[in-house]
């Protein structure tokens, strides 16, 4: 039996297989890029950039429990500029590389593009999403359809990469959602940013763990919301979905495809498994797919909904 | 369903003793059994305040300690604590020091050299080491920050200005010792410019080397990349790195991350105030 | 060092100790709520009960997954009349028994209200906040403040028992919510129902396993976002909280409470430790108690917010 | 982060082999090792279609069977599935048959009596105890209903109508075989009227009875309530249960849930159509 082809196309974007580092993992230094790519990535998202550098919250910023992670790091980065900097020549880098991109108004998100211009991302990714930062995401009421199709609209016309809108799985409605985006211009939507928020507290202290006292979820107990939402955005939109959400085995991914994704991000699952989970998640896939008779990722996509 | 282990999250420990070390350094011990490998290190969370990496200074069947110069905002709360007041520790994590073949027989001829406050990281590294023909060197800057002087018989001490033991850093008479021990390895942990020094001695000798290294930590478990070091995580694939390792990470002795992921030189680094 | 009081008022039902079974667990049968009740629970709650008998969803109904339950029951029940015929004579069955009951317009509660009028019933809940049955809870709109609010009022002029108002932790503003349910005159607030919806997908099948496809989400998955929920409304009311979610150990329980529960629904950690998992959880909490200095549960509720 | 096992979930299955066992009674053959106790049962998949429990009636090394009857809607698009279908399949659930210490010895008498498709629940439990002084008893309506027939070389089979075998009940003979075989334990799964039947006669002469029941079930997995018999759940606490923990249950033999959750006579559980 030939071995399953794992090669995706994300909006033209080519990727070896359809695994992606998403935003907040790994993604603060092209160096580390490098040792995911190593370790067998298909595509990779840098930490969210804001125009100002920002310190984020106090620690703890990242806490385990039993069903994932809760998380409030509050998007630390160093600013456009010196994202800018870091990320130069991207070609080093062996796998297509995504800018995250954050901001409190329609042209905070513009001014970062504009300062990225003179590098080589593949795309653009919007995560109007966070649950846990103050002036972002859902906490700025980034997460309605108007403002979404805002936010889109201004970067479609600042730049030509494809734009990725990432979504939050805390609202009901998702697909009108993605629809709002998909008009605007988005060429793809990520789902999901994490959950809740969630709160976990030391009873020994009588405090909340994460200093920001909430933080999001991500992780295996996300993954059936994740995968859900997944589905819901594939019956309301014909633009291709990168399904983000506690996958952390073959299995996992293509329970992703199938909902409707095109392309699965891996974070949580790097605590889980170790930094080569991209490549072990890959080998899961192709033995898979070869014994059910798969011969590639595109044939699967969606077809739980058949 | 999953049990978590306990020191994923923090565990809250009261402080059962404090002692003080030198001028600005104390040390907490803890009635606590913890499974702990030398240069492995642990969250320390001062609850609503912050939560700051720690090495396993003192380690025992039954009991662990934590030794803490002040320095900062964070630093300068947790000496207040007294006995009885509660931390929160996870941990510990990370990848400690190795011991190749001949220092495990105690066969071996071992150099561990400490800087400063990174001598709270090699402590329990000496401890293990005994049975080997151990030399131990410990720099500060002046004799009012030395501690753990009287810890061991065979110490040799430095200060940058001579006010105790040999004025001048534990770098400068490594040509000489090597020469009288031949040293089959070398640890360290303290400045990384003194550490840099040694790596360099090492290359050049063809002897075995291992550093602790240390950077502002967030996740403290290897997913974030706040603890970058060229491509290597200083919180899951270090702190300690050996020779190998540390001669493909060029930022190693010169640059770090801010809290807001920028790169800076070590210098814009040590003055910085995290918290 | 004495044995710490788990006794708790909750709206002037006493009880031995803060733990209930939520409604959906066990609640079937007079025979379980005794079984129940042997097993150390303070109170328990029926299954939900609408005016007609419901069949609810065709199997697969509940799925275990790595992080906790997926289920799409929907509210299968036999109806007012029966249901007040099988729970008659409450009082041999020696712990506080909660009604659940639900409906798609305010006068199907009041409907039910009549119909068990005649029975002991200590409480009536009514989940306004199920994600998976077509023409209940959050699929007919019931979790806004407005339709919360006439719901509750519907019932309060219909009752006179304490009324519980059972809330969803899909809802970003849930303290607001907690308000509206609290002016209209309910006297607690349980608080969480299940999450999402979620899916699993069975990849060799194609196919979403539950039948109904989507379902909610319990468990350690809900965990911090129950504890998360509780804490808010804590901040938002007066009237007491009944902290669901996830709880399956003595420190879980006492991490509600310290967000602000006075009492702690414990559903699928029945699946995880065995139906007397109320004892267990009563014992670790007597244990953790005495070893840390509290004789009471009153003394801990809410001291995180402190 | 916590593996699920993998049978908590459906596992989708191939269909290996189909045996016709009598007029609507099928088994469905599978190449796959299940570890299973006699009396517990599994839940069958059909996606898009419905769940249920069935006993598993062929074990071996690596494979096992369960045996369907046509009954209803889903038992109908059961017997419509070929070889190389596949079906889900988690579990095995509940607590099945216990073995008094003489019977695991092999030395003691037992007598095993399976009513209609009841019989299914009881082979693989048959074929456990080979070793011991053994009576198999079967009981169906008509010939053409009766299987396993040729399965085990000493069965007593009766049909209501006499087309085979005794004409009459398996509950007939047991005063005699009890004279005969001084029965230590009597098993038995069917018609609840019939397994009353054997509790009554166990109980008055004191003998050991384990009886495994059916109730429409819904989680399988003890936490819904549906297939409650008396504060007992079937699908966890059961299906097989003994004459002390039956003889506090008043619904044996007289009352089970519906779908609904409506407590009702076992003829009117009977008639109504599940699926
Ligand atoms: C693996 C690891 C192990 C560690 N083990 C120990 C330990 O055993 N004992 C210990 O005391 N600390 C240890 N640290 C450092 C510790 O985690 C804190 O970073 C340190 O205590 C800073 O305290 P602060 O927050 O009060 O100061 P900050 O507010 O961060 O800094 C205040 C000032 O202190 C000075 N300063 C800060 N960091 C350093 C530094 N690394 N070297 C020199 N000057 C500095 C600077 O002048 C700075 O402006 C370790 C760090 C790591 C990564
Ligand atoms: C622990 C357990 C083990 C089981 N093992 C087996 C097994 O090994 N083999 C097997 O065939 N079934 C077994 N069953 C029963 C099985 O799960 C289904 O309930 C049965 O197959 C009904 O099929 P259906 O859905 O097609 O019929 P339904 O639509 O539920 O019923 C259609 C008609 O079938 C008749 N009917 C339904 N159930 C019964 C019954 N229990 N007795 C007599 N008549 C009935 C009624 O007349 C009814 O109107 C078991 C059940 C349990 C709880
Ligand atoms: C520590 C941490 C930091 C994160 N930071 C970001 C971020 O900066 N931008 C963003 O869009 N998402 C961020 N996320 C969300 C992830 O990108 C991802 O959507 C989420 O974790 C779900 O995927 P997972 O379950 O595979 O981790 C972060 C998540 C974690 C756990
Ligand atoms: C199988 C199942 C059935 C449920 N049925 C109901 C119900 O009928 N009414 C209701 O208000 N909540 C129902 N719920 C929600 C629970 O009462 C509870 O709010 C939720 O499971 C969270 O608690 P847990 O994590 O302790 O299970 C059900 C949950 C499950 C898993
Ligand atoms: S501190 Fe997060 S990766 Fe090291
Ligand atoms: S089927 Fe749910 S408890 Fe038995």
């Amino acid at each position: 039996m030939s071995i399953p082809n794992l090669n995706t196309d994300l909006c033209g974007i080519k990727m070896s297989n359809p695994t992606i580092l998403p935003s907040g993992f790994l993604g603060t230094s092209k160096s580390l890029l490098k040792r995911v790519a190593a370790n067998g990535v298909g595509a990779a998202t840098i930490k969210s950039v804001s125009f100002e550098a920002r310190e984020g919250h106090k620690n703890p910023t990242v806490i385990p429990f039993e069903a994932g992670l809760l998380n409030a790091v509050g998007y630390s980065n160093p600013g456009a500029e010196e994202t800018a900097r870091e990320f130069a020549n991207l070609k080093d880098v062996s796998i297509p590389v995504i800018a995250s991109i954050i901001g409190t108004e329609p042209d905070d998100f513009v001014r970062v593009v504009d300062k990225l211009s003179q590098t080589e991302f593949s795309a653009i990714e919007l995560p109007l999403s966070c649950p846990h930062t103050p002036g972002f995401g859902l906490l700025a009421g980034q997460g309605t359809p108007e403002s979404t199709g805002q936010i889109v609209s201004a970067v479609r016309k600042a730049s030509e990469l494809p734009i990725f809108v990432k979504l939050s799985p805390n609202i009901p409605e998702i697909g009108n959602l993605a629809k709002a985006a998909e008009n605007a211009g988005a060429d793809a939507i990520t789902a999901v940013n994490t959950l809740g928020p969630g709160m976990l507290i030391n009873i020994e202290a009588r405090k909340p763990i994460l200093s920001f006292k909430v933080g999001g979820v991500s992780g295996q107990a996300l993954r059936p919301v994740a995968t859900r939402c997944v589905y819901d955005i594939y019956e309301s939109v014909k633009i291709p979905i990168i399904g983000t959400g506690g996958v952390s085995t073959g299995r996992h991914a293509i329970e992703m495809i199938m909902a409707g994704a095109t392309a699965v991000g891996v974070g949580t699952g790097i605590y889980e498994r170790g930094i080569d989970i991209f490549r072990k998640i890959c080998r899961e896939m192709e033995t898979w797919m070869s014994e059910n008779n798969y011969n590639s990722v595109h044939e699967m996509i969606g077809i739980a909904h058949e | 369903m999953n049990e978590i282990s306990p020191l994923d999250q923090p565990v809250m420990m009261k402080i059962d003793k404090i002692v003080d070390e030198s001028d600005g350094t104390k040390s907490f011990m803890f009635k606590h059994k913890l499974d702990y490998n030398p240069g492995q290190f642990i969250m320390v969370w001062l609850p609503g305040i912050d939560e700051k990496p720690f090495a396993v200074s003192y380690l025992g069947d039954d009991f662990f300690g934590i030794t803490v110069l002040e320095r900062g905002k964070y630093t300068k709360l947790l000496h207040k604590m007294g006995p009885g007041d509660q931390l929160g520790i996870r941990g510990p994590f990370g990848h400690g020091f190795s011991f190749p073949d001949n220092i495990t027989d105690g066969k071996g001829s071992v150099c561990v050299i400490g800087g400063g406050c990174g001598m709270a990281s090699v402590t329990v590294l000496i401890e293990r080491l005994q049975n080997n023909n151990l030399t131990v060197l410990m720099g500060a800057a002046t004799s009012t920050s030395l501690f753990f002087k009287n810890r061991y018989k065979d110490i040799t001490l430095f200060t940058d200005d001579g006010s105790e033991g040999i004025k001048g850093y534990p770098t400068d008479i490594l040509e000489d010792l090597h020469n009288k021990h031949r040293y089959d390895i070398m640890y360290t942990c303290g400045p990384e410019v003194m550490m840099s020094k040694v790596y360099e001695f090492c290359k050049k000798h063809d002897i075995q080397f291992e550093a602790s290294l240390e950077r502002y930590m967030k996740c403290g478990i290897g997913i974030c990349g706040q603890c970058v070091c060229d491509g290597q995580m200083v919180c899951k694939d270090g702190p300690v790195f050996d020779l190998q390792a540390l001669s493909n990470m060029n930022d190693f002795g010169k640059h770090s991350l801010l809290k807001s992921g920028k790169r800076v030189s070590l210098k814009e680094y040590a003055d910085w105030k995290s918290c």
